[in-house]
Order: C-alpha cells, then structure tokens, then sequence
C-alpha cells in the first residue's frame, strides 16, 4: 500500500469544510426520545468527520419510521418501498461508483419483508454503509410485532404476546458468504455509534450495522428501557472499535477478534440469551466489492468504438451478401 | 454440381412452409436453421418459428419430444409463420404425429420420412407408423417414405448424428438452393471446433443432395426478393438485445423467465464488451429495483421479463410512475394465467400493463408489431421514457422472441451510445419536480450535482419533493403525472391504414400479429373484399383519430391472441360478454361497438384463420 | 341535574357536525368518541371520521399534529361524513387552522377555544390565535373563546389531561344530553383499570357540562331515530373482523398495512376465542401463499390487505385463479399510486382489482357501500368464492375502514360457523376439475380423501389436472374459469336506482360514496331536479340491465374518488382524456357515454360536492 | 410417555400395507440420469416403509425441474409458483395438522427467489420434510447461475464464468432461531438418501434437508460428477445418521454432535472449500411446531358456542339499548 502525502493530508489532516447544518433539512419530525435521532446525529457528525460533501452521498431507504431517514438529511435520497431499499441501492451503486452510499432500513423492514433482498446484497457485497435501526417492532404503522420483537412482546397483532423466539439478525448475516463487515450499536451511545458508523463508513463493501434503536412510544421497554441495566457487552480488539460504553458503564468488555467467523457466530447465538454484543463482529477487507467484480469486466471505450462493434453485431446477422460478412 | 443435373421439373412458388422435426437432440433445429440460413443468403423472404418440447428431456420417440423448426420461405417480404405446412421432414412418426396434433400440416402436405420405423423391432412403433401415415394420404398427404438412416449410414457408418444435414441437403436439392452455401454454413458453424466434423458433415449434406436428385422428379423454386440489398435475420429476443445496446442502455437487470430469458442471454454475451452489465437478481423485484436505483441515479437501466415476472414487478412499477424515475420494462408475453403456458405465444397481459398499478398510475405502453420493430422500439422506449420521467412498459411476445425473420439492417447512431451526466451545480430554486403547469414535464436532478440534494419518495410530494399529505397537493401531482400522457398523445399520428381508409371491415390488431392479419387482409382485399386493418403500436396514451376511423366502416372487430368469451357459448350475453383485451380499451375510448375475436391457442394466429374471421364477418354485414 | 336547569333558547335540529381536535395525544379522538358514544345510545343517526396526523408523534401546536374526531349527529340515518363542520372544539389555534386548511368548516361554524393562547408567554402564538380568530369571525363564525384549562385547574389542579372530559361535559349540555350517560361510559372506559380516574374524568364532565350551562345561552337538540332498536356502532374494519367471523373464516393471513390493519388487530384481540389464527407473515407474498395454502387444504382463510400489499399479492392471484382455489381478498383502499396517501381514503384500486394479473384471470370484485355491508359482504364473499372456486376482490376503502356508523344489528347464522370436511373416499372417475360444461363450476377435492390424489398447479392443465400444453386444453380451461362469471352475472339483479328510473342525470358511483351520492341526489331532487344515483357493488361481473338503465336518463355521470382529466385542462381533448376508473369499464361495457368526476383530495366524499356537481350537469343539460 | 399396545403395533410391527405403485402416477419426465429421480424413488420408499397412506401425504412445491415433483408421486399435491412453496406449505399445516406434509423446492426456488420465506418458515417451524434438490443451476429455464453455482460457472447468463462465490445455505439455516432439523445428503447416494428422508420424515418440526443433485444435461461436472471423487465427509453420531457411503466409499467419516449448533456452524462454513458435509448437522427435538405454539392459544368450540359468542360480541357494540348490554 502506497502512501502518498496529498491522500494524507486529505484523508487525516483535512479541515472539517462543512458544519453540521449543511447535512440538515428541516427538523426531524420522529417522536421525542426516538432512537432515531440519535442516529440521525451521529451520522451527521460522522459525515462532516469524513468531510462529505453532501453532493456525494446517497441516502437510500425502505418505509417506516426509521426510512423517514433522507428526508432530514441533506444528501440526495430515495425513500423506496417497504423492504425494497437494497435493490435500489444495488442499482445506485452499479450506476455511480463514485458516489458513498448510506442505506438505511427498520427490522421490519430488512429482516421481514426484505430478508431476500438482505442475504443477497449482503452477498453481493456492494459499496454501502447499511444501517438497521432495529426497534424491535413495527413503529410506523403503529405496533406490530417484528421478527426481532422478542417472546411474549405485547401488540396489536399478538395481543396477548408474540409467539415467536425473535430472529437472530447477527446470526444470519454470520452465514453469509461474502460478508465482510458487521456491527452492533445502540442509538442511545452516542459516541459507540459515531465510532462504529465512521468504521463501517472507512469499509469498502458493504457495513452492516446493526442500531439497537429505541422506540419510547411503541416498546417503552425494550433493551431494558435503554437504560444502563440492558445487557450488553463491548467487543474489544485492537482492528475493532474502541469501546465507548457511555450509559452502559457496567457492561463488561471481552476480547474479540472480528476475523474469526467462528467466534462471531459463538457471540452472536447467544446474543438474545446472554449479552447483547456492541462493536465489530465480523470484518474481512480481502472481499472484493460487486463493483470490482463486475466492471473489471467490463470494457470501457467512446461512441465510436461503440457504434462500431454494434456495427460488426449487426453484420454478424447481415444475410444476402455473405462476402461482406467479416 | 450444385445444380439438379438431370431432367426434373421445377415448379415456381411464391412461398412454401417447410417444418423439420425430430426427436429432442437429434438435431432438427440446426438442421432448420441452416436450411433457413441458405434461403435468407440466397435472397428469400423468411420467417421462422421454433418447435420447442415443452419438458428439458422428455421421452424420447413421443409426441412430446418432438422438436424442429418451421420454416416459410418466400419471393416477397414475410412477416409471420403463415398458414398450414407445405413440406414436412420427420424423424420418426411421433414428431409427425405432434406436427399433425397441432393441426399445423396441410391437407396435401408433402411428408418426407425416415422408413426404418416400418422395420422396427417393436410392433407398436410399426403399427403407428403405418397408421399415421395412411391415415395422412388418405387426407390427402403425399408421402415419401426413405430409407434417410440407411442411406446415411454408407456415408457415415458410426453416425446416427448426421441424419440432419442429410435433410439439409435433401432440401436444397428440393428447393434448388446453392449447395457450396450449405457447406459454407456447416463450416461457420463447425469449422472453429473441428475440420473432421464439418468434413463429416459436408459429405452428410452433400449425399442427401444427390439422394434427393435421384429421388424427386419434381423440385421447387422460390425467386429471390425484388431487394435484398442490406439485410439482416434474427430473432425478436436479439433484436430487443441489439436494440437496447443501440439504445444507449448500460445495465440490464433481469432475473431468468421463459420466454424473456434469452435477450438477456444474448446481452450477458456482449454487454460487457459495450461498457453494460447483466445483473441477474435475486428476484425480480429486486430486478425492477435495480433498475429504477440506476436510472435514477443517472445510468440508463431496463428491465426485462415475462408474465409472472411481471406480476411481481406491480408495486414497484407504481414507485417508478410517482417518484417520475425514467424506466423501460419490457415484457415479452407468454401463455397465462399464473405459469399458463411459459412457452407459448399469447397477447393477454395488455391490461395488466396498463391497469395492474394500485392507485392511478399513467405509464406509457407499446408494442412492436415485428422483429424489426423489437430492434426500433428500444431507442424509441428509452427516448420517452427520459423525455417524459416515465414507466414504459413494452409489450412483446414469445412469438417474434423464437421467430426468425428479415429486414434491412438498421444503422447506428453513435451518439446514443455515450451517457455523460450533467455534475454542474444546480441552480438556486431548482425543484426536483419543476412541473411545467402546461404539460407535465420537468428535468430530473441527478445525484452528485452540489446544491440539488432532494429525496425521491412514493408518498405525495411538492414540487420540491417534500412529503405532502394536503388535497391540492395530491391533486397536483395527479394531475402533472397524468398530464404527460396527453402531451405524448398529440404527438402521434392516427395508426395508418392497411387497405382503403372505408369499407365493410376494420381489423384492429396490435402487437405481433400485425404480419398475419395484413396478410390475410392482403388476401382478402385481392379478392375484393372491403376490408382494411389497423395496428395500434401505442396503447397507452392511444392514438388520436381512432374514433374516427372507425367510423368509416360498417363494422370494427379486434383480433387478439387473448381470451375473449365466444357470443355463441351458454350464458354469454352481450351484457356479460369478456371482450379481449385491446377491444375492452378500444370500446371504453371510442364507444364504438368493437367486436373482437380472440382465442389463447398458444400458438402463433395464422392468416388464413384470420381470412375466415373476415369471411364470417362479411357475411353477416352482408 | 341531567339536564340545563335554567332558561335557555334549545334550536331543534335535524343534524350537526361536531369537530374535537387537539395536538395528538391530548385526548380528543377519546373525547370525540365519549360525545359519539352518548348520541348514537340516546338514539341519534351517527357517523364518525377519525381525524388522523400524518406523523406518529407530529411536534406539538403544529396543525400536522391535529387529532381528534368528526361527529356527524343527526336525527334520521346517517350514511355519510357529511359536509362542512357546524361546532368545532379546539384545544388550540394550531389545531383549528389545520381544519380551516383542510376546507371543512362551515363559514358560519360555530368555535369554542381554549383562551389560554391568548394569553401565552410566545408572541407568536399570542399573534397566530388572534389573527386566526379574527380570520374567522371576519368569515361569518361565531367564536367562543372560554377560559377552559383556568376551569379545568379548578376542578383538578394537576391535570392537564382531563380536558377533553371537560369538553365532553360541555358537549353535553350544549347538545342537551344526559350527563348521567357520559359518566357510565367514563366508568366503562376506566372502571377496570382505576376508581380514581374515574372520579377525577366524571368531576371534570360534570364541570365542563355546569360551565356550559353558564355560558350558553342557546343549545341544541337533535331528535333520536325513529326506530334505535337493535342498532350496532362499528367501524368498517371492524365490521370485517366480526363479518369475517360471521362467515366462518378460521384464518387470516396478513402483513400490517395501513389501513387495512385493523381489522387484523381486531381479529388477532378475539379470533382465537372462536378457533381461528391471525397469522402475521413476513411479507404479503407470504400472506397471499399462506390463505391459499389453506383453502386449497381445506380451511378456509382470507387475506387482507392495502394498495402496496395488494400489488405484492398478483402473481399468487393468478395462481388463484388457475387452480380454482377459493380465496377472499379484502384489500382496504388508500390514496395512491406507490406509499401515496397511506392514511387518506381513494378509490384507486379498481382497475388494479380486476385487472392486474397477467393472463386473462377473471375474478370476482365487489364493493360494500357502507359499514353494515362491509360486516355482510364477508359471508357473500366467502359463499361466492367456494360455490365458484374463485377468488373474490373486496374492495373497502380508508374512509369505511375508519368511519363510525349506526345499523342493524346482524343476526348471526350459526351454520356458517362449523367447517367439517367430507373426508369419504372419492368416487372412480371423479375429476378435480369436473366441469360443468355450461356453467365450469366444479368440486374442490379436498387432500386426506382417500383415491382422490390430485395435484393443483398454475400451468394449464386438463380437467384430470394433469400439465397440458396443446390449444383445445388450454382454450377449455380458460372457457371454464371465464363461463363461471357469466354464471355468477346471470344471477345478479341490475342495482336499484335511487330516486326516478328516468330522468336527467343519473349518478353512478361504487363503495364508499355510496352516503354522501344518494344524500346529494335525495336534496336536489327535492329542489325538484331530475336526478337519480346507482351504487354499483358487483364491479366483476357487472350486473345486467345497465345499459338500459343508462338509456333512460339524459346523461349518466359516475362520480369516484380516483383520478380523472378535467376536460378543460390544456392537452386534454376527449380522445386523450383519461376517466375514472368504474366510467371506464362502464364504457366499455354499455358504449353508453359515461362521463366522470374524479378527484383525490384524500378525504371521503361530501353531499355538497355532489349537489355541485349536479347543479352544474343539470345546467349543462338544460 | 406412555407406549400403548396398538400404538407399538401400529409403529413397529407394521406390515408395509403399500407397494410403490402406490406412490406412483405417470413415468417421471426427468431427463436421463437426472438426480430427481433418485430423489423421488428415495421418497417413496421412505413412504412405503414409514407405511404412509398416499391420501395422507400433501407434496408442495415451488416452479423448476425439481418441483415437477408432486406430479410424479401420488399423493395430493400443490405445484406452486416459483419461490413460494413455502408460505403455500405454511397454510396447508395450520389447516391440516393431521396430515403429513413434503415441500420440494429447487436451489434457484429456495435460496433465490423464495430466500425470504426460506429463512422465515424456518423460524415458524411448521411440521414438514422440507427437501431442496440442489443442483446448483437454474435447469427449467436451461442454464442460468443459481446462488449456489460455484464461482465461474459457465452459464447463459454468466457466459465467461458466475461473477461469485456461491452462498452457502447450510451456514445460514444454521443462523435462523428455532431452527430444528438440518440434513445434508446426495442423490447419488440412494441409501443415505432414504435414510436421512427418513429421519426427516420422523421429526416433529421442520426438517430442512438439501440434496445435492446431479443435472447431467446442464451441470454434468458437478459434484466432480457425482462420482466417487466428490469431496464429502460423513457426520456420525449415535443421535444421527448413520453413513451409507455407496460410491464415495473413501469418503472419511468424522464424529459430529448434531446438538452443537457451534460445531455445526463450523462444519458448514467449510463445505465449500473444504468437504461437503453429509449426514445430520443439526438437530433439536425441544423446538415446539408452529402448529403447537398456534393451536395451543386457539380455543375449540362447537358452532352454537361460537355463534353465542358472536352475538355478545355483537352486543358490545349495540346501542340504544344499554340496558341490554352485558
Ligand atoms: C408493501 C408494504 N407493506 C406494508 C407496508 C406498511 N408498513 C409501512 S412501515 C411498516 C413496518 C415498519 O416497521 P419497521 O420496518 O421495523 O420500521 P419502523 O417503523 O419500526 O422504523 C409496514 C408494515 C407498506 N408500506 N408497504
Ligand atoms: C416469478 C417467476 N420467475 C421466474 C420464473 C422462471 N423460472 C422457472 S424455474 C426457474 C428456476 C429453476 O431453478 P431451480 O429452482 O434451481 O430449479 P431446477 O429447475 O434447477 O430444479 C425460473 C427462474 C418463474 N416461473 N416465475
Ligand atoms: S413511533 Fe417509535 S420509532 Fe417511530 S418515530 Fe416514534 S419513537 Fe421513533
Ligand atoms: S435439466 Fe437437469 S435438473 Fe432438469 S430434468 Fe434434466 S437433468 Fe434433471
Ligand atoms: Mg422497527
Ligand atoms: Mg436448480
């Protein structure tokens, strides 16, 4: 790796160019004390760290409360359709390479009705830093449980309680080949989740952070009310992302080495039982992004070149004169 | 040699059918396509349609396993499969049998047979053989019944693969086609892999020409078009593949369905070399996706599919149409409902591309009429499409994605083929969707360009994009996004007219049997027949003038390949008839009284059936 | 003390529209519901529209975060939202301007506000209320600016959340009502939960009703119905769950989707209680595969669903469709096209319903015009969907879902409540699909009888089910599945037309405007004008006689909420317009000149937007 | 649990009332050699010996080669739409929890298109034999990549090579919560194949069991075709299935505890690059049925009951009458 002095100053010595307000359209409008704001902030303040020009970010979105998301950041936004926000952002990121692309999906949203879409782009490792805010229910249509609702989770479609062991969302992208970057933060640590947006954001391929988000109108009491009291653990290592335990001062920090899956998969089973882990789960910078692998096949060349290989197509299906045929 | 030497007499045509089938794997496809190959080389007008078995690998010796090719060769432009066969080549007499169950052959059809079945070990095989085939003179049929498996063996002893450019050359004899072309085609199609096997086959075609000479008494001759200057043959599939490259598109996302996938095949083949990709998703949600996310993002996208591919492409086709994202989809039609029948011709999802959005949702719907038009449609699609933020959907059919037909080579305009993105700053008071009041119409703001950030979103917007839940607002929008579609109306023409502008008849059709229909229309009108035909190739926004044009004739009848219930049947009234599709929508705009038939054969509509049609009609106006 | 106690003008009325709106979460949609509540048991006609902000928790004193309740009170059947608000009760200035915006307050309206504002520490607030008072005192209302929280403080110093009891009480004595009737309703509400809440609501009732009573000097009395016997109050999604019951359904497969959910919510409170399962599936894909899954095997399911999921769910109906599995799909319109208006009333989904599948898939549509049909449409439904092995498109909207209505009680039959499956052995030579050649109904074979093994599938296939790919299966099987809705057509009555069977002007409408379209035809035909109304409920087969029906009155107008071209817009000309979408079908279907109005303001229909209407066709007429 | 008399009659000393005719309609229209078949006669001898009465068999299936299946075994069956078996295979068991369910699925069916209900239907844990007939290409639609196409494929869509690295589905049922079945076998292997369907068949919840498969006509060289050169290890365990190697004779035979999901997990992470695993991976026989958690809350009652209900329900809404309210 070659290092050369413009790319460091740029990337380490730069000045922040933009204020915090040139990432803001008009007052985010979730409820008081949703999750959501927090992440709104520390993306925000991740992206003037970085010295994003707003231009150059694409904000992609499913529907729910949390894919409200583009509207109050100023970036370019597409807020698609519920659970559809990774096709899009396949098709963004086939289309601009150049572009940095931020996606962001509820667990309804990524984990119910977009689970296919989910294992595959986790597959296809696209350019992308994916964040899930994972409230724990269906927010924006007011209550419903999520496949991440843990057990006996009241709402308005399991009355008396879900039914269901939540689904494991850290052990499903586990098994996925491919993956190359997953993490796990809450929106109410505010320095964890900058730190952990601004690694997944520095990753080429795709980041999948995972946001324990908290939703104080629908499930109040979730991650034990976002308290200092909810269960949780910091993975530590030295290529991983420096604890910052804010509330949750008493949660124990464990060495972990995001580069053995195994591991990863041990912590991640037992998350929901055990201790939820924050930090970086799994990381592999070898894998290649679905940019590189396509386009280095593709072949770059003008108009002209263009018209003129259409031109030998065209040819090759020309009939009546054979001896013009190449 | 490559002329009959001896004394045969040679019947001119003006066109013939010819079908060659076999056993699934036994080569009957190549064995047509080449003999096509040779007709279109030597100047004939051509259409081709596949014979494709309906299982991977069915059985062999059945009907079911029957495969091959149609061929109809002709001294003038042709522009479908035709009428009844003419000159049928079996392999054996199962793949006659199916050719016979599909009531493709005509009565007098000249059958030419393998007789080593009369010989079979098993009783059964020759007790259908015999049957079949008296049956079939007994009809009519003139029967050649030759020994072609013994008459390969003593060219190619170990070969029981070469029986089908024996057949090629059989019927370039036949048909008094070059035979030095046929060998020209065997090496093009061999001589890359090895010189032993187009030797092999070579002496294969050659043995068949002389057997055929020393065989038939009588050939044919089919004289060559007036102009076969610049010509090129392909199928409906390639042309949408070539067309999109020459449309400028750079990503195809798609995910595989009969009949759609082998555009995409032949894309993943040279896409890569035009700077594009074929992403194959997941799904075809996913697919549709990608593609919206591309074009929005500034490289131009399609998508591609077939009829439950579709289905699933519903709720995103409605994002495309609100957030104005420019999209073409192209659905090339197969038999329906559900899995229906996935490689069947069928015209029946005209109102699903219309009406299948929830909600109100203008789109713009078209249909190419011909292969030519599969190539045409597709810088014309993109165009739109871009000029008009609009969901195009184009309707095409699994009839011209397998058939195979001529027409001049289209030339190139470069300057589709670059896409370089505006990346200026975005002037100050820019809206996202700067509706002009008059027409709808507004520029969209690629990302990347500094001071333009907006978010596209399928809720109700501002002209700013700002999510709005207000009456006006709503009805705004509505009306912008509707709006666009009357301004592409009053750029079209009224449809020509084939035949005079008034008679007795009109035949409305749209889509793939436009060739058919002008044909038997053709027929009838060299009979004196007052009647005419329309195409429509834009369906949504229709066309002006229809009324109108309709008005000139005494009676208006749309012939569709989809289902329409038949007046006759229990219980079908004038109230609660089903009109085909194109009928339903033709009724609705111009409150004429347009009749319609239809029928889900599965099978593409020929022109004679279409002379009947017109023949009954006459009669009752009469 | 249950009534005023000293001289006060009471105005006797036949109607009033009450208003309630606060900031979300202050406790006027209870309020609003306590005053219904009182009304419809002391025997008046009701209807009730939720007044919903868009956002979950919108920032407080915004007109975004206005919530609260519609009360429309009458003395005779209410069947509609009605039109401009008579009395609105705002808790804040905010709130009444979000109202005020949203068009729906009579001129000469009657206001009652908290004065606190007036009063507020912000200037702006201080300067808002005024001008937005003044604004309306200008207009013509008569505003009443009352010192409710400083009275409210009396009564409970603590609280400022009892305040909508307080504006109940009001109500109350305004509308001369029995106290003693809210407070059973208060103990009804907390009673369970706690004695203290009670007290404290029932003090701040009986204050606000002994605070209106000092201030008003006229009140208002509102007759009850002639007949309150055996008279229910639901919503219509409620309506769906109890119908849904009634009808015997065992499952409910769904995905949440504003504003079909809560129905499922309702469903999932009480389903198991009568052995059914609200089964929540990870997509509506899912949902729709799950209920078919189901019937197929024997129990019957629905699936419910809005805009977005009904597009989701095409593919698996024309899966419904070709395997002939009974299924009810109830689909709860919202505006569209994409995510749209997610919480507003449209009636967008016709044609999507009838239409969408790829392939000719024909399926039955209907549409309940009320709250009471919405509960009686279920069993219809599911009877029609085993009888003709179809699936069945209900078509309900936001402004059904949500609305409050009075009506019969339903008297349930318990017969529909039992499923037993005939699990005896299945006769030789029994088809699953033995159709009926006249009419194509057929039997279900349902799975576990013994030597009846059959497999369903899309593909088409012969009356053995058995995969058939040749034309004569493919054309008798869509035969069948399309002579079934002629069958169905033949049994249907031409709707009834409400007022002359001839005339001027006949209005045409379907679903939910069904209230507000026959209350404007029964006012201006007492004013003596021509005009008559039919509601449409079987969309798919339309029912016979329309046309002649249509024949009998000058012009004939559907009026719809979904989107039409107005004719006087630029680019549109009556070739290009685009109509309504029952204007559309109907068309096609009679070729009778149906002309349209359509708008999409997201809020459900008013008689006086009517009465316009038909002011200005009659005019045009004349 | 108690064992009654006619019950271990019933179970164990049943005579095989039915042959394999009974389980048999038209000749299968598989191609020659095609692995369905082997899978389809496995089926049915699994059938046969587990004495199942055809009536009492419903076989689901999705679109491609593999879900012609239903129309070549005789009991009822539903042949689906592409990447839908499943949700069909959830409504019949909540209809028809007597009855005794088989989902057949193709890899492109499964683990493309159907990966959302995949993963979910996984987690309901409905009672059924769950089988994929992977033969890692979409055959029906003739040759294009399936997800589990090893990396450079050749194929109509992927003609210079599949751009990457197959999924991997073992590694991901191995991430879904409430798993309780995972088998691996191979349609070359007839007795190992009607071993695990027969264990499969046996378990209460979802058996999950992929079957490598042979498509001579599109992936002849898969599976080092099928020979015994094929890379695989047996799992064995007292509690799994018992190895019967036929052709891969040498294949090495390694302990394995299909109650250690970590074991498991690893295991499978390794298939690809290592030996594919064949045997049991995964089994927990605590986790309740779908059927069970449902039908468990459901109350049954007669339609008098229901009907009684119906109108106090009715009642609650009744007005103007309060008197008459309960
Ligand atoms: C196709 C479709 N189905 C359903 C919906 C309704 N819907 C909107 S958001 C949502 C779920 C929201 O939950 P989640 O994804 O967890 O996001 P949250 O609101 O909790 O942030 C649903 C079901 C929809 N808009 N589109
Ligand atoms: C919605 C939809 N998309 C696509 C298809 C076309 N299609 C049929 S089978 C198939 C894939 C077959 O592959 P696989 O599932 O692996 O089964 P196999 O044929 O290999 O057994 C596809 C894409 C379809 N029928 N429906
Ligand atoms: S409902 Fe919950 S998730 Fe939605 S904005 Fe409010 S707090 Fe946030
Ligand atoms: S194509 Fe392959 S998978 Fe399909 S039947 Fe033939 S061998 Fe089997
Ligand atoms: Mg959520
Ligand atoms: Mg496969």
């Amino acid at each position: 790796m070659s290092l050369d002095i413009d790319d460091y100053i740029a990337k380490e010595v730069h000045a922040c160019e933009y204020t915090l307000d040139d990432y803001t359209t008009e007052p985010a409008r979730w409820c008081k004390g949703c999750g959501a704001h927090g992440a709104l902030g520390a993306v925000q303040r991740m992206l003037r760290e970085n010295n994003e020009a707003p231009e150059n970010v694409i904000t992609v979105s499913g529907i729910g409360c949390s894919s409200r998301f583009p509207h109050y950041l100023k970036t370019y936004g597409f807020h698609t359709l519920h659970g559809r926000a990774l096709p899009v952002s396949v098709g963004v990121s086939l289309a601009r390479p150049e572009m940095k692309l931020l996606t962001v999906m509820g667990d309804g949203d990524c984990f119910s009705i977009g689970g296919n879409h989910w294992l595959h782009t986790l597959r296809y490792n696209i350019n992308a830093t994916v964040i899930i805010l994972d409230n724990e229910i269906y927010a924006l249509t007011k209550k419903q449980a999520s496949p991440t609702s843990r057990q006996g989770t009241m709402s308005n479609t399991s009355p008396r309680g879900s039914y269901l062991e939540p689904l494991n969302p850290l052990s499903i992208v586990l098994g996925v080949t491919n993956l190359s970057f997953v993490a796990q933060t809450a929106s109410w640590l505010p320095g964890h989740m900058q730190a952990t947006l601004d690694r997944a954001w520095k990753h080429k391929g795709l980041a999948f952070v995972r946001i324990l988000q908290r939703c104080p109108v629908f499930m109040p009491d979730a991650f034990s009310g976002a308290s200092a009291e909810f269960p949780a653990q910091f993975l530590e290592h030295c290529s991983g992302i420096t604890p910052d335990k804010g509330i949750l001062r008493n949660a124990p920090t464990v060495a972990h080495d995001p580069s053995d899956i195994n591991a990863a998969q041990k912590i991640a089973a037992n998350a929901h039982k055990d201790l939820e882990p924050l930090g970086l789960l799994y990381l592999n910078t070898e894998v290649p992004t679905y940019n590189e692998v396509r386009y280095s096949h593709v072949q770059q060349s003008d108009k002209f070149a263009k018209a003129e290989l259409l031109n030998q197509y065209l040819d090759s299906y020309a009939i009546g004169n054979p001896n013009e045929e190449g | 040699m490559s002329k009959a030497t001896f004394e045969t007499k040679i019947t001119e045509l003006d066109e013939h059918i010819v079908e060659i089938v076999s056993d699934a794997g036994e080569g009957a496809q190549a064995a047509g396509n080449t003999f096509a190959e040779v007709c279109a080389r030597s100047g004939n007008g051509l259409w081709t349609v596949e014979i494709i078995p309906s299982e991977i690998q069915p059985p062999p010796h059945t009907t079911g396993s029957a495969s091959g090719n149609r061929i109809r060769v002709g001294n003038s432009p042709i522009t479908n499969g035709g009428d009844l066969t003419n000159l049928v080549v079996a392999f054996n007499e199962m793949a006659l049998l199916s050719r016979i169950q599909t009531d493709s052959l005509a009565p007098d059809v000249t059958v030419i047979i393998d007789d080593m079945w009369s010989r079979h070990d098993d009783a059964q095989i020759r007790q259908d053989y015999r049957e079949i085939l008296d049956d079939l003179s007994a009809k009519g049929a003139k029967v050649w019944e030759l020994p072609i498996e013994t008459e390969c063996q003593r060219v190619a002893p170990d070969s029981t693969r070469g029986k089908n450019m024996f057949i090629v050359g059989m019927l370039l004899c036949l048909y008094n086609k070059d035979l030095e072309a046929g060998f020209t085609i065997v090496d093009e199609m061999f001589g890359a892999r090895s010189q032993a096997i187009v030797e092999m086959n070579v002496k294969l075609m050659e043995a068949g020409y002389i057997f055929a000479q020393q065989t038939f008494a009588e050939t044919y001759s089919i004289a060559p078009l007036q102009d076969t200057d610049n010509l090129v043959a392909m199928n409906g599939n390639t042309a949408i593949a070539l067309g999109s490259v020459a449309a400028g598109y750079e990503l195809c996302a798609m995910y595989p369905i009969t009949p759609a996938t082998s555009a995409s095949h032949e894309l993943s083949d040279f896409f890569e070399k035009f700077g594009g990709i074929v992403h194959q998703a997941e799904d075809e949600i996913a697919a549709i996706g990608v593609a919206v996310g591309s074009n929005w993002a500034g490289k131009p996208a399609l998508t591609i599919t077939s009829g439950p591919g579709l289905a699933l492409k519903t709720e995103f086709q409605g994002l495309t149409v609100m957030s104005e994202t420019p999209l073409v989809l192209v659905n090339v039609q197969r038999g329906g409902p559900s899995t229906g029948l996935p490689t069947k011709v069928e015209q029946g999802d005209l109102l699903a591309a219309l009406w299948a959005t929830p909600g109100d949702a203008p789109k713009v719907v078209i249909a190419p009429s011909s292969i030519e038009e599969c190539y045409h449609i597709m810088p014309l699609a993109r165009k739109i499409s871009e000029e008009f933020r609009a969901l195009v959907i184009v309707l095409s059919d699994a009839n011209l994605a397998t058939g195979r037909q001529l027409f001049k080579r289209p030339t190139v305009n470069p300057d589709l083929l670059s896409n370089t993105l505006d990346m200026s700053p975005v002037p100050p008071g820019t809206k996202p969707f700067d509706w002009d009041p008059e027409t709808g119409l507004s520029q969209q703001i690629l990302p990347g360009r500094p001071d333009g950030m907006w978010v596209a979103t399928g809720l109700n917007h501002t002209p700013e994009g700002k999510i709005n839940y207000l009456s006006a607002s709503n009805q705004l929008g509505m009306t912008m996004r509707s709006r666009k579609l009357a301004v592409l109306q009053s750029t079209l023409k009224t449809p020509e007219i084939f035949g005079d502008d008034s008679g007795d008849l009109l035949i409305v059709g749209w889509g793939s049997t436009k060739g058919a229909i002008w044909e038997a229309v053709a027929k009838e009108r060299a009979q004196g027949v007052k009647v005419s035909a329309m195409n429509i190739q834009f369906i949504s926004p229709l066309p002006p003038g229809l009324k109108e044009a309709f008005g000139k004739f005494k009676k208006v009848m749309a012939v569709e390949l989809n289902y329409a219930d038949d007046p006759n049947d229990p219980y079908i009234t004038p109230e609660n008839r089903r009109y085909t599709q194109l009928a339903t929508i033709l009724r609705s705009n111009t409150l004429v009284d347009v009749d319609c038939w239809g029928k889900v054969p599965g099978s593409p509509l020929m022109p004679q059936e279409v002379r009947s049609i017109i023949q009954t009609q006459i009669e009752n106006i009469k």
